[in-house]
């Protein structure tokens, strides 16, 4: 069974290639079906090859399959090889699992499209390459997948290119994503110069026997770091994100919620050993940019209007937290937060797919309102999803928040509190989204004209094939937390299935007075959650207190606008300047060296008069000076 | 070394009971005159003869190609008669894995472009220079003999020179003088070091040759005068490159030059440089070449971020792709003065897929400018919308030059950084953020001429026809191939070039960095298994 | 006769180098072409000068066998030159050196 | 009778001077026949020069041959020396001759009046020449100059048509006899500081007083006046100024063997008297040639650059071509290497260029020989391809491109430069040679980059045409296969002396 | 006795060189040329050079001046030209260096190195009364003697002349061509 992983990546790519060859003949709605099909089925093997491992005694849940050598060139030998192991499993489950779900909703979401095929064969070619990315053996093909789901969003994100911001956005996710790549780059470079290998299993046995200076290890751990800062988001590289939104919101779902931007999570618990091998400021500086994001995110998703934007600095923050768990050491709580937050979060968007469909493509939130009446699923599984991020309990996102809130408060009290404030502030916008979008009076008709505006303009339920993963969803919102519960030891289940890749690094809190107290911490988690809602529905439901949305939250604190003026404003000139040096000073040296023989040549003619005598003169001039070197020669 | 050299001699003897390497130089040679004497009557015979002899000489290289000894890291079918006897120089070819690809690319490419584009006046000319041009080429990556190197290196000027000034656009005139000039200027240096170079290895050798082998094993030089030799030889490569600052005639020539003539210019033409510095800057002058490591990887580095800011500002399509060039040649100068086992092999794979990818976005521009007239990325948008399929395959290799995993490109740029960090850390950090600009001119090219709403001048943009189809998939097969699949290159460059890095080794105080199981044996092991 | 200063060798070539320098300097500042000639026989004579007196100072007679050669190749010269400058004078009658300089530059 | 029993005439080997009496006889004969014989055909007279040319080069054939059991000698009490250097020289002398005469030929415009001097001054031209290659006599040497000289300022003014061919012949006329005045001054002095004149006798006086505390200033100024009247006769720069107007001036054909057989013997010579005799004070004048050697390189490529008049750049690059040879004459002063060969070799080879691009010259100046303008030359591959094809291969091996002739020339002297050492110089000429391409280049562009100025087709004669085949063929073969000149050349040694 | 000679010769030489070069009239010129032809002939027969001497006076005074004087006439170029004004910059400046200069250096020369030239030679078997044609019995020697190539050479020379005066002399209808 397990030697079918091949069969995992090969399915989507052959759903690539099918729609590659065949898209146009496919059309609508197969070639969406195929993609779907092709999706769900590696999901299936994925899901088998889990049961399997758990068959396994624990030490066995580790097997590497190798296609063919990559790149073999001396000591640097790269396998085109998958490494099966619980981390790589999770990560392939709910990839596919959720990826599944997002195509089949896409296959509403898309109805219509001119670019149908296309859309789901980029789809399918993402997935391909978000699981070449989370089953790489070695670093190497992990980045491969890592450029893949790269390159993807970037055609996603662009997928309606004749719109000049999706364009533009496209292009930024690359470039900001290409910063993190570098620094991923570095850290290969830094590994094989140190180990001679970028097979994980080499690097992180050499970080475990300490056959890893601990220097070189922060300086892969840092590198990694950037990378991940890139591609999750994280300060100060999360700028892309929220412009992502400009994609279709199946691709903000899948891509920019569930998938990709965990992908930096992952890789740093995959080198997890070398974290713990590292400097331990430098988990600090981890643990601190994620909750400085996480709370920066929050304070911007206060303030936004675009029901699109909203998640998507959630995401962020969420993005935050699990920065904050790595940091903290709790791999665990992160990857445990991952898959929940893929939960709810996908749910999310989707919800908010579901509503801009029913609304012709109208996302700002102020022109919604009372939409529960007109789409009563979205409205419920999106309340689900709310519930989950806020942090109420029993749904996912509460248990794997307060696990993460824990381990923090074990580390570093100022970062918990830090968080605990984010979550305040998340359950609060997240409030005053769901009251703005399906509460109050309807805000819709007095808007009739100016938006999307074709046929009627009352907003409608979508069709099954985008509210069923609605409600799969939200299923898997509510009961997510039963991976990791905090009652017993026995009840870590995810904590045990992961031990094999983290036993070494995880954090040891037994004894801390924050594993003494956990329960208070859990209390005081609940009623921080219920304080947020309450807030928000006291500002924006009751109207008790005047909403307070700074122009400069709406903004993100000017920080994107900020860095695009200096890149359109100094960057540019610089830009320029250099290209003017080439023009005038590199090639304008090249170019003088001609003018100056022409004018040297012109000079010389003049002496060319013409006139017998003075050529006599010429000839004479010459031999005197010669003569007189001769005569000095003789004399002296 | 020198035995296993004439080894490996009769070992090419052996498998190629005829002289292959002299043919694959002089068949084009011929060609260009059949065609030259052809009447101009009947063109399509003209254009006819030329695609066969073009074909031929391709299908010869990749001959060689299947008969190449994978695990011989010498020169294989040496064929060696003696020449100007007067002179000591002799008829010396040979080839090992770091000319192999380049032979075969050259093999590849001209048939490509002579089938693929077509000039729009006097074909005939046309052909007979281009296939002059491929005979010069091939010579000037099979000669082991110093003079022939340059007699070969020398000659490619003239029906470049002839092709740009005869077939380019507006400004071709200047473009094609100041590329001729420029380049001979360079060699003008290394004539002088050529003869430098054999007068004194006469001192060691008793005898006059100019036989590249003999000299590069048996002759040692003065640590200052080597250096001397090597600086000769380096401003004529660095001016061919071009490495900055000496690179201000690309871009006019590329620019200026039909799109055949761009293709060939950036497949081959500039390799010449980069093959040079490692035929004739390390084998020759291990310890100088060692020595201006510093300078060298400097400028690389340099030429990479310049070159790519420079791109990033060119309102000329054509003129951005030649300054990427610039950009991508100053990653090889780096793998190759990095001296690694990685940095090197790299190196010599990024000489050819830049041949590709860049070759192919040559040619896409070139389609571009048939279709409207113009190359001013401002006045072209929204292609993306009318020409899906051209866009698609702008993209693809864009991506490769770009550098993206699973692409060609990737690989060769991989290895050298990865290759370079462990002798030259900081350079290699440096020329990494290279990347990140890589993907901003070409994004930001790419969504100015593609993305958005088409305005009515480019609503009517054609789309692709088969036979640009078709040439295009040649490029884009080989991009895809060797990116997920490198091996087959690797195995074949890496002998060379650890043998290279133990002549260096030997020659100088230089010593490569090992790791366990270090470069040769491993790396042949792998081979083995490979096979 | 009273030991009065005799004239070296030297004095007669001193004599003769001023004689070639004023020749040389003729040829420069004459615009007549038949004058600039008669300045360039000034230089021939001042070798002839030389060369007798050379022979003299090295008692070696061939000094004086050059002159005569150098007279022959004199007059040749002078023939020749001469056939020139009638050819020119007679379709441009009384032009000077000066006037000759349609070819320049 | 007293005289006749005291005068001791020495013996004269008639045979050994055979190419020389070829050439005279043939002198006279041409005289003599076309002046006696009623109405003499006008085709009589070149077959007749063409005709001594040849057998004058196959004399000095067969000499070459004899020449393997004597390594050379000096006749006639050492007036002349016959030795492969000298018969080199005869033999290119006598080639050029030929050459000269077919050009010559096409120019028998009847306007022009009856040839039959101006081809009896080609074969007395090249008797001079051939004595300069060969005297052995600083007064042979001058003798030998002034019937060159004297021939060619006749033939440079023999174009009655055009007034620029009088101005040329007399510019150089006056030019060339203040000049030879400068170089007998020089013969004079170094009489005087070494009591002959006789080469190798001077070589042996300077030998000999080596140890002689006496400042020889006299001797060096001589030196330096020698230097001024060949530098003159090579035009090298500064000596070059009188060369564009005279090739210019001159008709082609004169022009091609001005700058073809004149420059031969006045190398020879030069190579000669500095080589032999001079070589005791070799490092007092090498500089000298070296300062030379650059100067004409760079003088003549940069003054190129700005011209209009083809026939006038082909002037400015015979210029840099002297300086190239000048640089073989500084590696041969070096007194080892393979300078002289070097630099004799790259004579012939230009030669053969010279000879053909002139004649290519001449093919499109038409009759008038007066369209020597680069607007004449635009578009000429549209009207005849091949005539372009021939001269953009001549003008590539003039700027020494590979495969070609003009290359081998080159490379023979840089190569022969480094071996000793001078790099400097190498470096110089190369970089030169790089400025120099772009005279080439420019004339390559308006033949076939740019549209013809007019569009009437322009015939050539078969006599032209034959030159212009064998400079090419030449060029090209010679390209391929240096071998066939360069193991030839390499045997060219001077008489032991 | 032997300064004197010397003295008046020299005047003469220098007067007529200085003729040459002034005297606007080319008449005068020639005239003074004639002068300095002279003052050398004297000079040669101080230096036993009487054969020298006598050819000095017939072919150069006798034969060159005249064909110059002849030519004069013939073509009636006799009008003076003004040698106040200079139309050429710098030339005269430029002209005396290089005048003065190439006399200098060969002067300085010999001055240097006066000591090779010592004084009167005895190796020249002057001509005496007994023996009054010992100098050209010598120069016959030579010329026929050794010098006998360089002899024969003299007769080409004297052939380009005369061929060369044909061709020159020969009057063609200039059909302007070229102009």
């Amino acid at each position: 069974m397990l030697d079918l992983i091949w069969l995992v990546p090969a399915l989507p790519l052959t759903g690539f290639l099918l729609i590659v060859l065949f898209g146009r003949k496919l059309g609508e709605p197969f070639a969406g079906i195929l993609a779907t099909v092709m999706t769900a089925s590696s999901f299936v093997v994925v899901a088998a090859i889990y049961f399997e491992l758990l068959s396994l005694p624990t030490e066995e849940r580790h097997h590497v399959f190798t296609l063919f050598s990559w790149i073999p060139v001396g000591g640097l030998q790269v396998d085109m090889a998958w490494l099966v192991d619980p981390l790589s499993i999770t990560m392939a489950l709910f990839v596919t699992g959720i990826g599944s779900l997002i195509h089949l909703y896409a296959i509403g979401y898309m109805h219509g499209d001119a670019k149908f095929p296309k859309f789901f064969m980029y789809l399918n070619l993402f997935i391909f390459s978000m699981l070449m990315l989370v089953l790489g053996e070695n670093l190497l093909v992990t980045f491969l997948g890592w450029e893949g789901v790269g390159t993807c969003s970037y055609f996603l994100i662009s997928f309606w290119h004749t719109r000049d911001s999706a364009a533009t956005a496209g292009k930024k996710a690359f470039v900001t994503n290409r910063v993190g790549d570098w620094g991923m780059m570095t850290a290969m470079f830094l590994a094989f110069a140190a180990v001679g290998t970028l097979s994980y299993e080499g690097i992180n046995h050499a970080a475990e026997t300490g056959g890893l200076a601990a220097v070189t290890a922060t300086g892969i751990a840092m590198m990694l770091f950037v990378g991940a800062c890139g591609k999750s988001a994280q300060l100060p590289l999360y700028i892309w994100l929220p412009d992502a939104m400009e994609g279709p919101t199946p691709v903000s779902a899948l891509i920019h919620a569930a998938t990709m931007v965990t992908s930096g999570v992952f890789l740093l618990t995959r080198m997890a050993p070398v974290l713990h091998a590292a400097y331990p400021w430098s988990s600090d500086v981890i643990a601190t940019v994620g909750a400085l994001t996480a709370l920066f995110a929050a304070t911007i998703a206060v303030a936004q209007t675009d029901i699109k934007k909203v998640l998507a600095y959630s995401t962020v923050s969420q993005l935050g937290f699990m920065f904050l768990a790595i940091g903290s050491g709790a791999y665990v709580a992160a990857i445990f937060h991952m898959v929940t937050h893929a939960f709810f979060k996908a749910l999310l968007f989707m919800g908010s797919g579901s509503v801009i469909h029913g609304m012709h493509h109208e996302q700002d939130m102020r022109r919604m309102g009372a939409l529960r009446k007109v789409m009563p699923i979205t409205a419920i599984t999106f309340i689900i999803g709310w519930l989950a991020i806020a942090g109420v309990p029993p749904f996912a996102g509460f248990w794997s928040k307060d696990e993460i809130l824990l381990y923090a408060f074990a580390n570093n009290r100022l970062l918990y509190f830090i968080g605990v404030l984010t979550a305040l502030l998340t359950a609060y916008y997240m409030t005053r989204q769901v009251i703005m979008v399906f509460f109050g009076e309807a805000r819709w008709h007095d808007h009739a004209e100016e938006n999307g505006a074709h046929g009627d303009h009352t907003p409608h339920e979508s069709p099954w094939t985008m509210t069923a993963p609605l409600v799969v969803l939200s299923g898997l919102a509510i009961t997510g937390g039963v991976m990791q519960l905090p009652f017993s030891k026995e009840t870590h289940w995810l904590e045990h299935w992961l031990e094999p890749i983290v036993h070494h690094s995880e954090a040891n809190i037994e004894g801390t007075w924050a594993s003494d107290n956990k329960w208070l911490l859990l209390g005081l988690a609940v009623v921080i959650a219920c304080a947020g809602i309450a807030a928000s529905i006291a500002v924006y439901a009751k109207g008790k207190a005047k909403a307070i949305e700074p122009e400069i939250l709406a903004d993100a604190w000017r920080y994107d606008s900020a860095i695009a003026s200096i890149v359109g404003g100094p960057g540019r000139k610089a830009f320029n300047a250099v290209a003017a040096f080439d023009a005038h000073i590199v090639d304008g040296a090249v170019v003088g060296v001609g003018t100056e023989v022409r004018a040297a040549s012109g000079l010389l003619r003049r002496v060319q008069s013409g006139l017998v005598r003075s050529y006599a003169a010429i000839v004479g001039l010459g031999a005197v000076i010669m003569l007189a070197w001769f005569l000095l020669r003789g004399v002296l | 070394m020198l035995s296993s050299i004439f080894a490996s001699a009769e070992a090419g003897e052996a498998m190629a009971s005829f002289p292959i390497l002299s043919a694959l130089i002089l068949l084009p040679l011929i060609g260009a005159i059949i065609v030259t004497l052809l009447s101009n009557r009947r063109p399509e015979y003209v254009k006819l003869t030329a695609a066969l002899i073009s074909v031929g000489t391709g299908a010869m290289s990749l001959w060689m190609l299947a008969k190449f000894n994978t695990h011989d890291g010498g020169f294989q079918f040496v064929s060696q008669h003696s020449w100007i006897d007067a002179w000591g120089i002799s008829w010396h070819l040979g080839v090992d894995g770091i000319s192999l690809f380049l032979v075969v690319l050259t093999g590849i490419l001209f048939p490509l472009v002579i089938l693929g584009v077509d000039p729009h006046h006097d074909e005939k000319r046309y052909l007979a220079w281009l296939l002059l041009l491929e005979a010069g080429v091939m010579g000037s990556f099979l000669s082991l003999d110093l003079f022939l190197f340059f007699i070969f290196f020398e000659i490619v000027l003239v029906p470049m020179y002839f092709l740009i000034g005869g077939w380019g656009y507006d400004k071709r005139i200047y473009a094609a003088t100041k590329f001729f000039l420029y380049t001979m200027f360079g060699s003008a240096f290394m004539l002088v070091g050529i003869v430098a170079t054999a007068a004194l290895a006469r001192r060691d050798l008793g005898y006059l040759t100019f036989d590249l082998v003999k000299i590069a094993e048996h002759a040692s030089f003065a640590t200052n005068t080597g250096r001397w030799l090597f600086l000769s030889f380096a401003i004529a490569f660095a001016v061919k490159v071009p490495i900055f600052p000496l690179h201000t005639w690309l871009p006019d020539a590329h620019t200026q030059a039909p799109t055949g003539g761009s293709v060939i210019l950036a497949g081959v033409l500039l390799k010449m440089g980069t093959y040079g510095f490692l035929r004739f800057g390390l084998y020759l002058f291990p310890a100088a070449a060692v020595w201006a490591k510093p300078v060298l990887l400097t400028l690389a580095t340099i030429g990479i971020i310049y070159g790519a800011i420079a791109a990033t500002m060119q309102t000329d399509l054509k003129r951005l792709v030649a300054y990427s060039s610039v950009a991508h040649l100053g990653f090889i100068v780096l793998g190759t003065f990095a001296i690694t086992s990685q940095s090197l092999t790299g190196g010599v794979m990024q000489m050819v897929n830049h041949g590709l990818s860049t070759g192919a976005l040559f040619l896409l521009v070139g389609m571009i400018y048939e279709r409207r007239h113009t190359r001013v990325i401002a006045e072209l948008k929204g292609i993306q919308a009318v020409a899906p399929i051209f866009a698609a395959a702008f993209m693809v290799v864009m991506l490769s030059s770009i550098g993206v995993p699973g692409l060609n490109g990737f690989v060769g740029e991989f290895l050298i950084l990865i290759g370079s960090f462990e002798t030259a850390r900081w350079w290699t950090v440096v020329a990494a953020t290279g990347v990140i600009l890589a993907a901003l001119y070409l994004l930001w090219a790419y969504q100015r001429v593609f993305h958005g709403e088409p305005d009515e001048a480019n609503s009517t943009f054609k789309e692709i026809t088969l036979r640009e189809g078709t040439l295009l998939l040649v490029f884009i097969g080989l991009i895809g191939f060797t990116g997920i699949f490198p091996k087959p290159m690797l195995s074949r460059i890496e002998p060379s070039v650890d043998k290279l890095i133990e002549h260096v080794e030997k020659h100088s105080d230089y010593k490569a960095p090992m790791h366990e199981g270090g470069h040769s044996t491993d790396s042949h092991s792998s081979t083995e298994e490979g096979e | 006769m009273l030991s009065v200063v005799q004239p070296t060798n030297s004095w007669y070539l001193i004599l003769a180098a001023v004689l070639f320098g004023i020749g040389a300097f003729g040829v420069m500042v004459r615009r007549n072409p038949l004058v600039m000639f008669m300045c360039i026989e000034l230089m021939l004579n001042a070798v002839n000068l030389t060369f007798v007196t050379l022979a003299t100072a090295l008692s070696d007679i061939n000094g004086q066998v050059v002159v005569f050669f150098v007279m022959v190749v004199a007059a040749a010269e002078v023939v020749v030159g001469l056939g020139i400058i009638v050819a020119i004078m007679r379709r441009r009658n009384g032009i000077t050196a000066d006037d000759l300089s349609a070819l320049k530059g | 009778m007293v005289l006749a029993a005291t005068l001791t005439t020495p013996e004269i080997p008639w045979s050994d001077f055979l190419p020389l009496l070829i050439l005279l006889g043939g002198a006279c004969a041409l005289l003599l026949l076309g002046t006696l014989v009623p109405n003499w055909p006008r085709i009589a007279t070149p077959i007749v020069t063409i005709a001594t040319a040849i057998a004058a080069g196959v004399a000095s054939c067969v000499q070459w041959n004899n020449l393997y059991y004597r390594k050379g000698f000096s006749i006639i009490s050492g007036a002349i020396t016959i030795d492969r250097f000298s018969v080199l020289a005869t033999l290119i002398i006598t080639v050029a001759v030929a050459l000269g005469a077919l050009l010559a030929s096409v120019h028998n415009d009847p306007a022009n009046g009856d040839p039959l001097e101006r081809f009896a001054l080609l074969l007395t031209s090249a008797i001079g020449a051939v004595v300069m290659a060969s005297s052995n006599d600083l007064i042979v040497l001058f003798l030998g100059l002034e019937i060159l000289s004297l021939s060619l300022y006749l033939m440079a003014a023999s174009d009655r048509r055009r007034e620029e061919s009088q101005e040329a012949g007399l510019k150089y006329f006056i030019l060339g006899g203040f000049a030879s005045a400068f170089l007998l001054y020089g013969i004079a002095l170094l009489y005087g500081a070494t009591a002959s004149t006789n080469i190798t006798g001077i070589a042996s006086s300077l030998d000999a007083r080596v140890a002689v505390g006496s400042s020889d200033a006299m001797l060096l100024v001589g030196i330096g006046l020698l230097l001024v009247g060949l530098g003159f006769k090579v035009s090298a720069a500064p000596f070059q100024i009188w060369t564009p107007d005279v090739y210019e001036g001159a008709p082609t054909s004169v022009t091609s063997y001005m700058a073809s057989a004149g420059k031969v013997a006045a190398f020879a010579a030069m190579l000669r008297v500095f080589i032999v005799g001079l070589e005791a004070r070799v490092d007092d004048w090498r500089p000298v040639i070296w300062v030379l050697a650059v100067l004409s390189i760079f003088v003549g490529s940069t003054m190129a650059v700005v011209q209009t008049n083809v026939k006038r750049m082909l002037a400015y690059s015979s210029i840099s071509h002297a300086g190239f040879i000048l640089v073989g004459v500084e590696a041969a002063a070096h007194m080892q290497g393979n300078g002289l060969s070097a630099s004799m070799a790259y004579l012939a080879i230009y030669t053969m260029l010279v000879m053909g691009s002139f004649a290519i010259l001449i093919a499109v100046a038409g009759n008038g020989d007066t369209a020597t303008t680069l607007d004449a030359f635009k578009g000429l591959a549209k009207r005849r391809p091949a005539l372009a094809l021939a001269f953009s291969t001549l003008l590539f091996a003039q700027a020494g491109v590979p495969f070609t002739s003009g290359f081998v020339a080159k490379f023979g002297v840089i190569k022969a430069a480094v071996e000793v050492n001078s790099y400097g110089i190498g470096i110089a000429a190369m970089v030169g040679a790089v400025i120099g391409a772009f005279l080439y280049l420019r004339i390559v562009v308006s033949m076939w980059m740019e549209e013809p100025t007019t569009e009437e087709a322009l015939e050539i004669p078969t006599v032209i045409n034959v030159v212009i085949a064998i400079s090419v063929a030449f060029t090209l073969i010679l390209g391929f296969f240096p071998n066939i000149l360069l193991n030839a050349i390499d045997l060219v040694r001077f008489a032991p002396n | 006795m032997e300064l004197f000679v010397f003295v008046v010769a020299a005047l003469m030489v220098l007067g007529g060189a200085l003729g040459v070069i002034t005297r606007s009239n080319p008449v005068h010129a020639a005239l003074s040329l004639v002068l300095t032809l002279f003052g050398i002939a004297v000079m040669f027969v101080s230096h036993d050079a009487q054969f020298l001497a006598a050819v000095q006076v017939i072919v150069y005074a006798g034969a060159i001046v005249v064909l110059f004087l002849f030519v004069i006439m013939l073509l009636g170029v006799d009008q003076t030209e003004d040698v106040n004004i200079e139309p050429i910059t710098v030339q005269r400046p430029l002209a005396l260096i290089v005048g003065a200069g190439v006399m200098g250096i060969v002067i300085a020369a010999i001055v240097a190195s006066k000591d090779l030239l010592g004084g009167r030679g005895s190796g020249l078997n002057a001509s005496t009364l007994e023996n009054p044609d010992a100098n050209i019995r010598e120069l016959a020697r030579q010329i026929f003697g050794n010098n006998v190539f360089a002899f024969e050479l003299t007769s080409v020379l004297l052939l380009v002349a005369v061929v060369g005066t044909v061709l020159m002399a020969r009057r063609v209808k200039s059909n302007g061509a070229g102009k």
